[in-house]
C-alpha cells in the first residue's frame, strides 16, 4: 500500500469538495461542465479503488490531522460504505456524463457554475457522511449535501420546485436538528462521538432513559431524510420539480444515504445493547414499510405525471429497504443493502429516460407520451428493461434483491410467508405502473402528429450504460452480493 | 477604602436600575410612539451613565475597566442615534404625535 | 445569585420564545427573536461557554436578524391569521414535551464532575491543548485542529449557503425591483439623515478593528474566523445602509466577494492538503513547520483567516443578493 | 455450441430481419424463413445424440449460489423445441401469406417479435433449471405481448391487457412464490429424473405447492386461470396458429409435465395422496371448456375453448402418473399441435379468402376452398381422436395409461369429452360439405392465397402422418419414461 | 443547582416543542423559518448545557488558571458549528422565500396550494 494509496478516504471527500470553489470561478461555456465532471470521476475512481481494498479483505482507517481517535476525527470505509461510495460517485458521475445538454436545458448558462459547485458539494457531502466514523461529522456533511441538494433541487425549471424545495428544506432540517439531538444525548451518556468507541461505551448505560430517548430522535430524523413512510411527504414534489439531472443523482442516492447511517446507528452503535430494539423494528418499522410498500405503489398507479409517478414508486421501494433491516438477520439486512444497490441502479436508469423523454417533451404525463416509441425507439426499450428491473424480472438486478428479500423472509417463519405476498403483490402493481407507460409508448396512437427526435447522444448513451449494468447484475451480482454480505455480517457484529 | 468604593458602585448600580425599570415602565404606560421613545432613552443614556461607572469602580484599575468605558462610549454614541432614526423612520411614516394631532391613530402594535 | 439569575433568565427565554410564535406581526416576531438570540447568549456564557455566547450574538442578534428584516422588506410584514385548527399540533407538542421532560430525568446530574462528558476525552483536550499546541483557548483548539475536519465541513456549508443565494436570487435585481418605490437600500443611502450618517461612518473603523482582534485574538480568548466574518460583514453592512448599496459595491465588487467565497475555502483546504505534501495527514499542521507546536499555530492562523474571508464574502453576498430584490 | 446456436440463430434472425425490412419486404420475408429453417435444422440435429442417450449441456454462469443459468436437452425438452422450430417454418410459409393477403400495417414488428418469441419457447425447452425457465416463460410473455395487440385499437388493446394481466399476475403470484418455495426446500431448482423434491417437502405442502405450480404457470389454461386464452385470440390467426396451438400454450403444459417428472417425481407424487385433485381439476376443465366450446360461433373462440380443453387434456394425462400416460401427454402435445394449428390455419385462410369468421357462415364452403376444408376436417378428426389422426395415438396411450392405474375419472372424462368433441366439430364438418351455400352471402371467392393453402396442407399431411409413421417420436418419448422408471 | 440543572433541561425540551409546532402551525415561511431556528436554539442550549461543570470556568487555560476547573469544550465546539449551520440554513430558506413570493406573490402556504392547484 503506497502513502497516496493511504489517503484515498479523505480524497474521496475533499477532491469534490476543493473542486467546488474552483468551479465558481470559471465561466467559460462548458468548462465547469469539464471541470466538474472530471471531479466526479476522480471520486469514482477512488471509490471504485477503496471497494476493491475493502474486498481484498481490508477496513480502511485513516486519522484526520494525525490525532487518533476518539479524540480526533477518524475516517474508516467498510464493505458497506465501499458499497454506498460506489453507487453515490457512479450516480454522479453518470448523471453529469449524461447531463450537459439536459442540463444546459434547465440552467441558464451564467448561473451553471454556482449549480455545478453545489452538485459537487451535494456529492462530497454524501461522500463524507459515508467514509466518517464520528457522529458529529456525519451532521456536518448531512447539512452540506442536504443545503447543496436543495440548492440543486430549485434550480428545476417550474416554479412549483420553490415550494417543494421549502418543505424538503424545513423537513430536512427537522431531520437533521433531531439526529443531533440524538447524538447530544449519546454523547452525553457517554462522552464520545466516535462511532466504535460509542458502541463500545454505550454497554454500561444502555437501558438509561436518554439512550432511549436518543435512538428515538435519531430513528424518527434519519427517517426523515430518508423519506420512510409516513415522512416521505417531502418526497414526491421535490423529486418531480427538479431538474431532471439532479432527480437521476438524488433519486439513486440522497435518501439512501440516510438509511444508511440509520442502519448504522441502529445495528452498530445500539443494537447488541438497546432495550426494545427488537420491539422497535418488529412493531414499528415492519408495519410502515409494508404500508409504505402498498401505499406508495397503490398512489403511484394512478398518478398521471411521469416523475411523479417514480418518485412515488421510490417511496414503495424504500419500503422494500426498510423491510429487509426490519427482519433483522443477516439475510434480512443482506437484501435491503443489496437492493439499495439495485434499486439505483434501476432508478437511475429510470430518470435518465424520463431526462431523455424531458429533452424532447414539455410536460411529462402518460398522455403526453402516447406513440412515442415510434420516434424514440431507444430511450423507450431502455425504459421497458429498466422497469423489468424495477418489477424484479429474472435476468436483471432488481430481482437479485427480491430473491433475496423473499428467502429472508422465508427465513422468519409463518410471518415471512404474508411478506412474500405482500412482496408479490407490490410487484405486480410495479408492474402495472410500468405497463401503462410502456402501453402508452408503445401501443396508443399520437394525438397529433409528434415531430421529435431521438434524445441527444451522451444521454442515451448513459442511459444504455445503467440500463446494462441492470442487466449486467442481474446475471453477475457477484461484487454487491460480496459487499453487501461483508455489511450485513459487520452490523450483525458478525466477522466475516 | 475598599468598603466605600464597594458603597459607592452598589449605588451607582442600583440607582441605574432604578432607572431601567422606570424607563421600561415608561414604554410600556406612555401613549405614542415619541413619548415612549423618550422613556426608553432614559435606559440609553442616564442608566449606562450610572451602572458602567458602577462596574469600573468593581473591576479597579485593570484592562476590563478601558473595555467598560469603550462600551459605554459607544452606547453613548449609538443610543441616540438610534433613537434619532426611528424617529425620523416613523415621522417619513406619518406618524403624528398626539399633540401634535389629537386625532391620531393610537399606537398598538408597533 | 447564580442559581436565580439562571432560572431567571431562562425563564425569560420561553416567554420570549412564546412571543415570538404568538405575534401576527412578523417584523416584531423578528426583534423578539433578535432579543432571543441575546438572551441565549448570556445563558450561554453563564454556562462558561465564552466562544459560543459570542457567536451566537453576533450570528441570532445580528446577522439573522438582517437577513430577516431585508427578507421581510421584500416580502410580507404581516402573517395571515391563521385558519386551521392548531388543537390537534398543541396537544401532540404538549404530550412530546411531557415525554421529553420525564426522559431528561435519567440524565446525569447538572454539572457534575463524573458525568461520562466530564471523564472521557475532553480531559485529554485540556491536557493536550498545551502540550501540542501551546494556545490559551482550548476551544479554538479543538475547533481548528483536533476536529479541523469539522470546521473545514462548517466553511462549506457557509459556502453552499452563499452559492445557493446566489443561485436562487443571482445578482441582477429582481422581476419587481424597478416598481419599487422604497428599496431595501436607498440608493442614495441615508445621507440625507445627518446624525445617523455621521455617528455610523465614525463607528465603521472602529467595527473592523474589533473585527480584526476577534479575528486574530480567538487563540487567546473568545472569537476566531466565523465571528470576526460576521464583525467585519456588519461594518460593510452598515457602509451600504449609510452610503448606498452602490458605494458598497464600489468598495468591494461582486467578483470580489466570490472571489473571497472561493479564496477562504480553499485557504483552508489547501493548507489541509499540505499536510498530505509534507508526508503527514490531512490537516496535520504539525508539518508546516520544522516545531511541530510552532506549525499548529500557524496552520490555526491560516484556517482561521480562511474561515472569516468566506465568512465575509458570504454574507456579504448574501445581503447584496437580498438588496438587489425589488418590493412587491 | 448448437446449443448457443439455437439461441443465437432467432436472435441475429429478428436483427436481421430488422435490417432487411428498410431494403425490402421480400428481402424480410427471405430472411425470416431462411432464419426458420436454419434454427429447425440446429434443433433437429441435436436428436441423434439425444437417441443415444447423451445429454448435452451448456453452463452459463452462476447467478447466485446455487441459482444457474444455464441449459440441458432432455428428450421431453427435445420434442417441445423441435416441434416449436420445425412448425415456425410452416408458420412463417402462411404468415407471409395472411399478412400480405390482409394487408396487415407494422409487418416487421410482427416479424421480429415472432422471432424472439421463438428464442423464447427454444429457451423454455432446454433450461436446465427452474430459475432459467422462468426467466424464459416471462420474456415469451412479454415478446407475445405485441403479438397479441397487433392491431393496436381500443379493443386489442383491452384484450391484450386480460392476456398479459392474467399471464403475469398468475406467474409472479403463485409460480415465483412455487419456484422460491422449491429452492428454500430443495436448495436447488435443476431438472433432475425422479425429481428433487423427495425427502424434502412430504404430505399436504406438496399438493399446495402443486398447486402453485399448476395455477401459476397460466399458459396451461388450468380453469379458472384460462380467462387469457379466448381474449388473445384479438391476434392475426398466424399468431393464434403458432403461439396459442403451439408455443405459448405448449410452454405451459410442457412446464407442468416438466416440474411433475423432474421436479416432484412421478412416483413421489403418486405417493402423495393430497396431489390427487389436479385430475379433477384437469378433468373438469376438460369438460366445461368443451360444454363452453359448445356454444360458441365464432370459429376462433370455438378452437380457443377447444384448446383449454385439450391442454387441460395433457395436465390430465400428466397427472395420471403413470408411465405410458406421460408418453401419452407429450405425444398429445406433438398431436394436438398438429391437429390444432391446422385448424387456425384454416380460421385464417376462410377469414382472409371469405371475410367469414362464424360458424354459421360456413354451409357449403367445403366446395369452393375443397384444400382448406380437408385440412380442416383431418384437424378436427384429430381432435375428435379418429383415426387415421394423431389426435387417435395420444388418446390411445393416455386411456392405456389410465387403465393401468385404474383410473376410472380419466377414463370417464376421455370417453365423455371425445363425444362433447364430436358434437362442436362434426355438424361443422357436415355443414360445410353437405349443406347448401347461404345464397345471401358473397360467393365470389376461392382458395386462399397459396402461400396458405401450402402451409396447411402440410400440417394436415403432418396429422396423419402421425398416426402412421409415429415410431421414432415414441421411441424418443420412451426416453422419458425410462427416466421415470 | 440540581433543580436548575433540570430546569436547562426543561426549557430546552419546551423550547424545542414550541419551535416544532411553530413549523408545524404556523403557514407563512418567513414564521416557519423563525420557529426552525428556536427549534435549532433548544438543541443549542442542550449541549451546552451538558458541557458545564461544577466551578468551572470558560475553556481558556492561561498560566494564571493553569490548575483550575474547566467546563467541556468539547460541545462548545460542536455548538459553534451546528450555529453556523442553522443560520446557513436560515439564508438558504430566505432566498426561496424570496423566490416563492416573487413567483407567486404570496408566502402563505395555503395560497401557495390553492395557486398550485
Amino acid at each position: 500500500m503506497t502513502a497516496f494509496h493511504s489517503h484515498l478516504p479523505v480524497l474521496q471527500v475533499i477532491v469534490p469538495m476543493l473542486t467546488a470553489p474552483l468551479v465558481i470561478l470559471l465561466n467559460q461555456k462548458r468548462l465547469p461542465w469539464i471541470v466538474a465532471t472530471a471531479a466526479s470521476l476522480c471520486a469514482f475512481a477512488i471509490a471504485v479503488t477503496l471497494a476493491m481494498s475493502v474486498m481484498a479483505g481490508q477496513t480502511i482507517q485513516y486519522s484526520l490531522g494525525a490525532w487518533p481517535a476518539p479524540w480526533g476525527i477518524e475516517l474508516a470505509v467498510d464493505a458497506f460504505s465501499a458499497l454506498m461510495l460506489l453507487v453515490v460517485t457512479g450516480a454522479s458521475s453518470v448523471a453529469l456524463l449524461a447531463g450537459a445538454q439536459s442540463l444546459d436545458k434547465d440552467i441558464e448558462h451564467h448561473r451553471q457554475p454556482l449549480f455545478y459547485a453545489a452538485w459537487l458539494l451535494a456529492l462530497s457531502g454524501l461522500a463524507g457522511i459515508l467514509v466518517t466514523a464520528d457522529a458529529f461529522n456525519i451532521f456536518v456533511f448531512m447539512e452540506i449535501s442536504s443545503l447543496a441538494s436543495y440548492v440543486l433541487i430549485s434550480g428545476g425549471p417550474d416554479k412549483r420546485a420553490l415550494p417543494a424545495v421549502f418543505k424538503y428544506l424545513v423537513m430536512g432540517t427537522i431531520g437533521a436538528t433531531f439526529y443531533l439531538i440524538g447524538v447530544g444525548l449519546i454523547y452525553m451518556m457517554t462522552g464520545t462521538l466516535n462511532l466504535a468507541d460509542m458502541a463500545f461505551r454505550i454497554e454500561d448505560v444502555a437501558d438509561q432513559t436518554p439512550i432511549l430517548l436518543a435512538a428515538g430522535f435519531i430513528t424518527i430524523g434519519l427517517a426523515l431524510k430518508a423519506a420512510i413512510f409516513p415522512l416521505h411527504i417531502w418526497l414526491p414534489n421535490a423529486y418531480t420539480y427538479a431538474p431532471n439531472m439532479v432527480t437521476v443523482f438524488l433519486a439513486a442516492c440522497a435518501t439512501k444515504v440516510a438509511i444508511y447511517v440509520l442502519l448504522r446507528f441502529d445495528f452498530f452503535v445500539f443494537q447488541p445493547n438497546l432495550v426494545g430494539h427488537d420491539f422497535q423494528f418488529t412493531f414499528f418499522l415492519l408495519p410502515l414499510s409494508l404500508l409504505a410498500i402498498l401505499v406508495g405503489s397503490s398512489v403511484a398507479i394512478f398518478e398521471p405525471k411521469l416523475k411523479r409517478l417514480m418518485a412515488w414508486s421510490s417511496v414503495a421501494q424504500i419500503g422494500y429497504i426498510t423491510l429487509g433491516a426490519s427482519l433483522l438477520s443477516v439475510s434480512g439486512t443482506t437484501a435491503s443493502v443489496l437492493h439499495i444497490f439495485n434499486h439505483s441502479l434501476a432508478k437511475g436508469a429510470l430518470f435518465l429516460v424520463m431526462a431523455c423523454l424531458g429533452m424532447r417533451i414539455a410536460q411529462l404525463r402518460i398522455d403526453n407520451i402516447a406513440g412515442i416509441a415510434q420516434k424514440m425507439p431507444w430511450t423507450m426499450a431502455a425504459f421497458v428493461l429498466a422497469g423489468l428491473s424495477l418489477i424484479g424480472v429474472p435476468g436483471t438486478a432488481g430481482f437479485i434483491s427480491k430473491w433475496y428479500l423473499i428467502t429472508a423472509s422465508f427465513e422468519s417463519g409463518a410471518m415471512g410467508i404474508a411478506l412474500v405476498v405482500i412482496i408479490l403483490i407490490s410487484s405486480l402493481m410495479a408492474v402495472v405502473y410500468i405497463w401503462r407507460i410502456v402501453e402508452s409508448a408503445y401501443f396508443r396512437q399520437p394525438e397529433e402528429d409528434l415531430v421529435i427526435t431521438e434524445a441527444p447522444i451522451p444521454l442515451l448513451l448513459m442511459t444504455w450504460v445503467v440500463v446494462l449494468m441492470n442487466v449486467y447484475f442481474g446475471f453477475a451480482p457477484g461484487v454487491p452480493i460480496e459487499l453487501a454480505t461483508g455489511a450485513a455480517e459487520l452490523l450483525h457484529g458478525q466477522t466475516p | 477604602m475598599e468598603l466605600f468604593l464597594d458603597i459607592a458602585s452598589w449605588i451607582l448600580m442600583s440607582l441605574g436600575g432604578v432607572f431601567v425599570f422606570i424607563g421600561g415602565l415608561g414604554a410600556l404606560r406612555m401613549p405614542d410612539l415619541y413619548t415612549r421613545m423618550h422613556a426608553a432613552g432614559i435606559t440609553d443614556s442616564i442608566a449606562p451613565i450610572l451602572i458602567i461607572p458602577g462596574l469600573m469602580l468593581q473591576a479597579g484599575l485593570t484592562l476590563a475597566s478601558v473595555k467598560l468605558l469603550a462600551i459605554l462610549v459607544f452606547l453613548l454614541l449609538t443610543g441616540p442615534t438610534a433613537s434619532n432614526a426611528l424617529a425620523s423612520a416613523a415621522l417619513l411614516a406619518g406618524n403624528r404625535s398626539e399633540q401634535v394631532k389629537s386625532t391620531a391613530v393610537p399606537e398598538s402594535e408597533e | 445569585m447564580t442559581v436565580i439569575f439562571g432560572f431567571f433568565l431562562l425563564t425569560l427565554l420561553l416567554i420570549t420564545a412564546v412571543a415570538i410564535v404568538q405575534s401576527q406581526n412578523l417584523f416584531v416576531s423578528v426583534m423578539l427573536s433578535g432579543m432571543f438570540s441575546l438572551l441565549l447568549a448570556v445563558n450561554f456564557f453563564l454556562l462558561d461557554a465564552a466562544d459560543v455566547a459570542l457567536t451566537e450574538a453576533a450570528v441570532g442578534a445580528g446577522i439573522s436578524t438582517v437577513l430577516l428584516l431585508s427578507a421581510l422588506a421584500i416580502t410580507a410584514k404581516h402573517e395571515k391569521a391563521p385558519s386551521s385548527s392548531r388543537v390537534g399540533a398543541l396537544i401532540i407538542v404538549i404530550i412530546a414535551t411531557l415525554v421529553l421532560i420525564y426522559a431528561t430525568l435519567g440524565n446525569p446530574q447538572f454539572a457534575d464532575p463524573n458525568a461520562p462528558v466530564h471523564q472521557h476525552v475532553a480531559p485529554w483536550y485540556l491536557d493536550k491543548t498545551a502540550e501540542a499546541i501551546d494556545i490559551p483557548n482550548v476551544v479554538t483548539a479543538v475547533l481548528g485542529s483536533f476536529r479541523g475536519y469539522d470546521t473545514l465541513g462548517e466553511v462549506f456549508v457557509v459556502f453552499t449557503a452563499g452559492i445557493g443565494v446566489l443561485f436562487l436570487l443571482g445578482t441582477q435585481p429582481g422581476p419587481f425591483a424597478q416598481s419599487n418605490p422604497f428599496k431595501l437600500t436607498d440608493p442614495k443611502g441615508l445621507r440625507h439623515y445627518l446624525i445617523p450618517r455621521v455617528v455610523g461612518r465614525m463607528l465603521i473603523p472602529f467595527i473592523l478593528l474589533f473585527g480584526l482582534y476577534v479575528q486574530f485574538h480567538g487563540e487567546y480568548g473568545p472569537g476566531g474566523g466565523f465571528q470576526a466574518g460576521a464583525l467585519i460583514a456588519a461594518a460593510i453592512i452598515l457602509f451600504a445602509l449609510l452610503e448606498g448599496e452602490n458605494s458598497a459595491l464600489k468598495v468591494i465588487p461582486r467578483s470580489v466577494l466570490i472571489g473571497l467565497i472561493a479564496g477562504g475555502a480553499l485557504l483552508y483546504g489547501v493548507v489541509g492538503l499540505f499536510g498530505i505534501f509534507l508526508g503527514s495527514n490531512f490537516l496535520d499542521y504539525s508539518v508546516l513547520s520544522s516545531n511541530p507546536v510552532k506549525g499548529q499555530q500557524m496552520g490555526l492562523l491560516i484556517i482561521e483567516a480562511g474561515v472569516g474571508i468566506t465568512v465575509t464574502g458570504v454574507l456579504l453576498s448574501i445581503f447584496h443578493a437580498f438588496a438587489a430584490r425589488g418590493k412587491f | 455450441m448448437t446449443i448457443a446456436l439455437s439461441f443465437l440463430i432467432p436472435i441475429v434472425g429478428a436483427l436481421l430481419i430488422l435490417a432487411a425490412s428498410r431494403v425490402s419486404d421480400n428481402l424480410r420475408e427471405g430472411v425470416t424463413l431462411a432464419t426458420a429453417v436454419a434454427l429447425a435444422i440446429n434443433v433437429w440435429s441435436l436428436i441423434p445424440e439425444l437417441m443415444s442417450g447423451g445429454r448435452p449441456e451448456l453452463q452459463l454462469f452462476e447467478i447466485l449460489p446455487g441459482i444457474d443459468f444455464g441449459f440441458q436437452i432432455e428428450p421431453l425438452g427435445m420434442l417441445f423445441a423441435a416441434l416449436a422450430s420445425g412448425l415456425w417454418i410452416v408458420n412463417s410459409i402462411y404468415s407471409i401469406g395472411y399478412m400480405r393477403a390482409n394487408k396487415e400495417n407494422k409487418q416487421t414488428r410482427f416479424y421480429v417479435f415472432f422471432a424472439l418469441s421463438i428464442t423464447a419457447t427454444i429457451g423454455i425447452a432446454f433450461s436446465a433449471n427452474l430459475f432459467t425457465l422462468f426467466l424464459f416463460y416471462e420474456v415469451l410473455t412479454l415478446c407475445t405481448y405485441p403479438l397479441v395487440s397487433h392491431k393496436g385499437d381500443a379493443k386489442t388493446i383491452r384484450s391484450a391487457r386480460i392476456y398479459l394481466g392474467v399471464l403475469l399476475t398468475t406467474s409472479i403470484g403463485l409460480l415465483l412464490p412455487a419456484i422460491l418455495w422449491t429452492y428454500f426446500v430443495a436448495g436447488t431448482g435443476d431438472f433432475t429424473p425422479g425429481g428433487i423434491l423427495e425427502g424434502n417437502l412430504e404430505g399436504p405442502a406438496l399438493g399446495l405447492l402443486l398447486g402453485l405450480f399448476v395455477f401459476g404457470i397460466g399458459k396451461a389454461a388450468v380453469m379458472p386461470v384460462h380467462r387469457w386464452l379466448p381474449a388473445a385470440m384479438v391476434a392475426p390467426t398466424p399468431v393464434s396458429a403458432l403461439l396459442h396451438a403451439v408455443a405459448v400454450v405448449k410452454a405451459g403444459v410442457f412446464t407442468v409435465i416438466k416440474v411433475i417428472v423432474y421436479i416432484f417425481g412421478v412416483e413421489h407424487l403418486f405417493a402423495e395422496p393430497s396431489s390427487g385433485w389436479l385430475l379433477y381439476a384437469a378433468a373438469f376443465t376438460v369438460i366445461v371448456a368443451s360444454i363452453v366450446a359448445l356454444k360458441q360461433t365464432n370459429i376462433k373462440r370455438l378452437l380457443a375453448y377447444s384448446t383449454v380443453a385439450q391442454l387441460s387434456y395433457v395436465v390430465m394425462a400428466a397427472a395420471i402418473l403413470k408411465p405410458l400416460a406421460e408418453v401419452g401427454a407429450s405425444m398429445h402435445i406433438v398431436a394436438h399441435a398438429f391437429g390444432k394449428i391446422t385448424l387456425f390455419f384454416a380460421a385464417g385462410a376462410i377469414y382472409t379468402a371469405a371475410k367469414k369468421t362464424e360458424v354459421w357462415q360456413l354451409k357449403g364452403i367445403g366446395r369452393r376452398m375443397p384444400w382448406t376444408m380437408a385440412a380442416f376436417t383431418i384437424g378436427a378428426l384429430s381432435m375428435i381422436g379418429v383415426p387415421p389422426t394423431g389426435g387417435f395415438v395420444s388418446k390411445w396411450f393416455i386411456l392405456a395409461g389410465a387403465f393401468e392405474s385404474d383410473n376410472y375419472v380419466a377414463i370417464a372424462t376421455i370417453i365423455g369429452s371425445t363425444v362433447l368433441n364430436a358434437a362442436y366439430f362434426l355438424p361443422i364438418i357436415f355443414a360445410v360439405w353437405f349443406s347448401r351455400e347461404d345464397p345471401e352471402q358473397k360467393l365470389d371467392h376461392g382458395e386462399a392465397p397459396w402461400p396458405m393453402v401450402t402451409a396447411l396442407s402440410i400440417t394436415a399431411a403432418l396429422t396423419i402422418g402421425l398416426f402412421l409413421f409415429n415410431a421414432p417420436l415414441i421411441a424418443l418419448e420412451s426416453q422419458i419414461v425410462g427416466i421415470v422408471k | 443547582m440540581e433543580l436548575l440543572g433540570l430546569y436547562y433541561y426543561w426549557v430546552f425540551a419546551i423550547l424545542l416543542m414550541i419551535g416544532l409546532y411553530a413549523v408545524i402551525v404556523k403557514l407563512n415561511l418567513i414564521k416557519k423559518l423563525i420557529g426552525l431556528s428556536l427549534f435549532q436554539a433548544a438543541v443549542f442550549l442542550l449541549y451546552i448545557t451538558m458541557g458545564k461543570l461544577e466551578g468551572g470556568t470558560a475553556p481558556i487555560v492561561t498560566d494564571a488558571n493553569a490548575n483550575g476547573l474547566f467546563s467541556n469544550p468539547l460541545p462548545q465546539v460542536l455548538i459553534l458549528t451546528a450555529i453556523v449551520v442553522g443560520i446557513s440554513t436560515m439564508a438558504l430558506g430566505l432566498g426561496i422565500v424570496i423566490r416563492i413570493k416573487e413567483e407567486y406573490g404570496t408566502i402563505e402556504e395555503d395560497e401557495i396550494q390553492e395557486i398550485d392547484k
